[in-house]
């Protein structure tokens, strides 16, 4: 048996490593990466991929930024399956808002907090 | 000398990117990132109302808090020269990406400044993740309608 | 101190292998034979703790690792043979660790009055999911 | 067509030279003994970023006026640029000192470039004091031109860090005995088709090879006519680029070439390829390379600065980086011909 927290490690670090080498290998700048890997949770979510992902690693899966693009799908499906075509555009940030409402926040405090260090 | 000679030549001298150490590194960094993460999960699912599905919101929330603890004290850049994809990729990148933008911009004031400026490297993942999600949902509801498949 | 036990018990739990088979705690005139058969056929399951109470059959189910891609499948599929072979009850089958985790703690810890409210709980929780 | 080769017969003289640098380069800079004032604190002790830069700036000016003797009053004219946009750092420090102000800019290799035009001025006798000078300083630099200093990048081995330092000299008419200035060559712009942001050495080195080979033609002087040739912030993998280039034209050896950007951090690889900035160049220049002309370590020594002339939207519209180098003849002891 394989415990959830062996998969959570592997499955994470896989991801990450299409990362890296979307950086290394296909050159693209950081920004281009996770666009780029945002886009392909959300399509593996719309082809019924992703939850059985999230259900065999866990965080593995909902930690790497593919499940922001993941779980904004899911929320417009969800709520298409229930209102019809208008809960495509209704539904995106029903599952997602906590990650971006705890980045403002956080963003927030950590201004009041922090200054900047250009150390090494 | 021509353009496609120097390239050549600078192709040949310059320090080429451990790819092999560099992969190794990110999966390591990004798989232990991971495994926190299914800690602070386990937590909210043992002590809180939380099921393993529901468990993610607040994991997500913290980890990005644990960003913000990083980021300010200097240690996340670090991590990340170490770690590359594997600090980028998991949603505390994310956090970092919103957290430095913030308090670099704190001198222009909290207005202009933070505010105007928060998203400004992680407004593109946002961007592209709720435009993606609206393509994808709206072809599979489409399809839904016309019985090519089923939710 | 006390938090920190359980947090590690739960630990063993998560991740041990110890704990295999099917634990059923039956407070009802209902036979529980087939509720046994049922989850005992299931080549996926690996640990199950099912609680038989008044109107209600809560099971949580663990999978073996590469069955939890379609674990949910797996749940329902149970759920479907459960409501079959009890028509009666209310049927509530999950694979998520919560339900496993608050019904194993049910049968261990609470009295038995205090069960309905815990079992309305639980499938509070679980529907949220959904 | 002259080409960009400037001589300068009344050899104006470099009468002083004052170089201020941040902690970090007081810790890490194999150069910190020959600065002359360190600070504590990034930013000065000040609010902000662009307020340290000033700081920073003023002190140099201020550093190098009071080795010579010389009172704020007396100058006629303040040439200096930052990275900074509208190089509003070197703007404030104008407005400070009050002194008829000219902005520079050819990015890094600003240093060279003002002290360029003030030996012009100073040839054409329209000035008896100038003051010429750049400076960066890391944070203001980096937010400017890359990412937020905190957010978190896995930069490559080629990429270079940008100093917190600031250099001015006090240029005047010759004075026997002191490092003078005998020429010059304006650099043109020349873009090989780099396009990667984090390795500008490999930008800038063709660059700092057709001025090093224009100035060579042009005054007539060969690589052995220097105890050095000095380039501002190649970096370990531009400059050995611009050896390899040197190679291929048929020069006879690189053994006197520095670069001061490899330098700068004593190749500490936690500085990647090395330093860079527009106070990368002057600090070296100003300090080492003008101690050692002083000590009559060095008789001759020709200073190439080098920039690389992009900005963050140029980059992101696709734009290729194209780059500056500027040369400069420094020499002790040699008679002005006039």
């Amino acid at each position: 048996m394989i415990s959830i927290y062996i998969t959570s490690f592997i499955v994470g670090g896989l991801i990450c490593v299409i990362g890296q080498l979307l950086m290394d290998v296909a050159k693209l700048t950081p920004a281009h990466t996770l666009c780029s890997l945002v886009v392909a949770g959300s399509v593996l979510d719309g082809i019924g991929w992703y939850e059985p992902l999230i259900d065999f690693a866990g965080a593995g899966a909902t930690i790497p930024i593919t499940s922001f693009g993941n779980s904004l799908t899911h929320g417009a499906l969800a709520e298409a399956e229930k209102h019809g075509l208008i809960g495509v555009v209704t539904g995106m940030f029903e599952v997602t808002s906590s990650g971006i409402s705890a980045a403002i926040v956080f963003g927030l405090i950590g201004a009041l907090l922090f200054t900047s260090k250009g150390n090494v | 000398m021509e353009q496609e000679k120097y390239a050549h030549l600078e192709k040949e001298l310059s320090p080429k990117p451990p790819i092999l150490k560099n992969v190794i590194k990110a999966f390591l960094v990004g798989g232990l990132i991971c495994l926190i993460g299914q800690f602070i999960a386990l937590f909210y699912i043992t002590f809180f109302d939380f099921t393993e599905r529901t468990a993610s919101n607040p994991t997500v929330a913290t980890m990005i808090f644990l960003s913000m603890l990083l980021t300010g004290f200097g240690l996340y850049k670090k991590i990340a020269q170490f770690g590359g994809a594997g600090a980028a990729v998991p949603i505390t990148g994310f956090g970092n990406a919103v957290v430095s933008s913030a308090i670099e911009h704190k001198s222009e004031g909290y207005v202009l400044g933070v505010g105007g400026n928060m998203f400004k490297l992680a407004g593109s993942v946002i961007l592209f993740g709720v435009f993606s999600a609206f393509v994808v949902a709206l072809i599979k509801t489409i399809l839904v309608k016309f019985g090519v498949v089923s939710w | 101190m006390k938090r920190i036990g359980l947090l590690f018990t739960l630990l063993i739990l998560l991740t041990g292998c110890s704990e295999k088979g099917t634990k059923i705690e039956n407070t009802t005139a209902y036979n529980e034979d087939k509720l046994e058969e049922v989850l005992d056929q299931n080549g996926h399951v690996k640990l199950a703790i099912a609680l038989l109470h008044e109107k209600d059959l809560i099971t949580g189910i663990r999978v073996n690792t590469f069955s939890r891609f379609q674990k949910k499948k797996i749940a329902s599929e149970i759920k479907k043979k459960l409501e079959k072979a009890y028509p009666d009850l209310t049927v509530t089958v999950s694979a998520d660790s919560k339900v496993l985790l608050e019904t194993k703690k049910l049968i261990d810890k609470e009295k038995q009055d205090e069960y309905q409210k815990k079992i309305d709980k639980i499938k509070s929780i679980e529907k949220e999911q959904t | 067509m002259k080409n960009g080769i400037l001589t300068f017969n009344s050899m104006p003289s470099i009468h002083s030279a004052g170089v201020t640098a941040g902690p970090l380069e007081k810790k890490k800079s194999v150069f910190a003994q020959s600065f002359d004032k360190l600070y504590e604190d990034e930013r000065c002790d000040l609010p902000t970023n662009e307020d340290g830069h000033k700081q920073l700036m003023y002190d140099a000016v201020m550093v190098a006026l009071s080795k010579a003797k010389k009172d704020v009053e007396k100058i006629d004219f303040f040439l200096t640029g930052d990275l900074v946009n509208q190089m509003t750092p070197s703007n404030f420090t104008a407005q400070a000192l009050g002194i008829p102000y000219l902005g520079m800019f050819s990015a890094c290799a600003t240093s060279v470039s003002s002290m360029i035009t003030a030996a012009l001025l100073a040839e054409a006798k329209q000035a008896n004091w100038l003051i010429a000078g750049s400076s960066s300083q890391h944070n203001a630099v980096e937010r400017q031109f890359r990412y937020p200093l905190e957010y978190g990048t896995q930069k490559a081995a080629t990429a270079q860090w940008t100093v917190t330092a600031a250099g001015a000299v006090l240029i005047g008419q010759n004075k026997p005995g002191t490092p003078s200035i005998s020429c010059a060559t304006i650099g043109k712009v020349v873009d090989m088709g780099m396009t990667d942001p984090l390795n500008m050495g490999a930008a800038m080195a063709p660059a700092a090879m057709s001025t090093l080979s224009s100035h060579l033609n042009g005054h007539s002087k060969t690589v052995d006519d220097y105890d050095t040739i000095i380039t501002g912030d190649l970096g370990s993998s531009g400059f050995k680029l611009l050896k390899a280039l040197a190679n291929e034209q048929g020069l006879p050896h690189t053994k006197n070439f520095r670069d001061a950007g490899e330098e700068f951090y004593g190749m500490d690889p936690s500085f990647f390829a090395g330093a860079s900035g527009a106070g990368c160049s002057a600090a070296v220049f100003f300090s080492d390379v003008y101690q050692k002309l002083q000590k009559g370590e060095y008789q001759r020594v020709l200073l190439i600065a080098t920039g690389a002339l992009l900005s963050p939207l140029s980059y992101q519209q696709g734009d290729t980086i194209p780059c500056i180098a500027h040369a400069i003849e420094i020499s002790i002891n040699e008679v002005s011909m006039i």
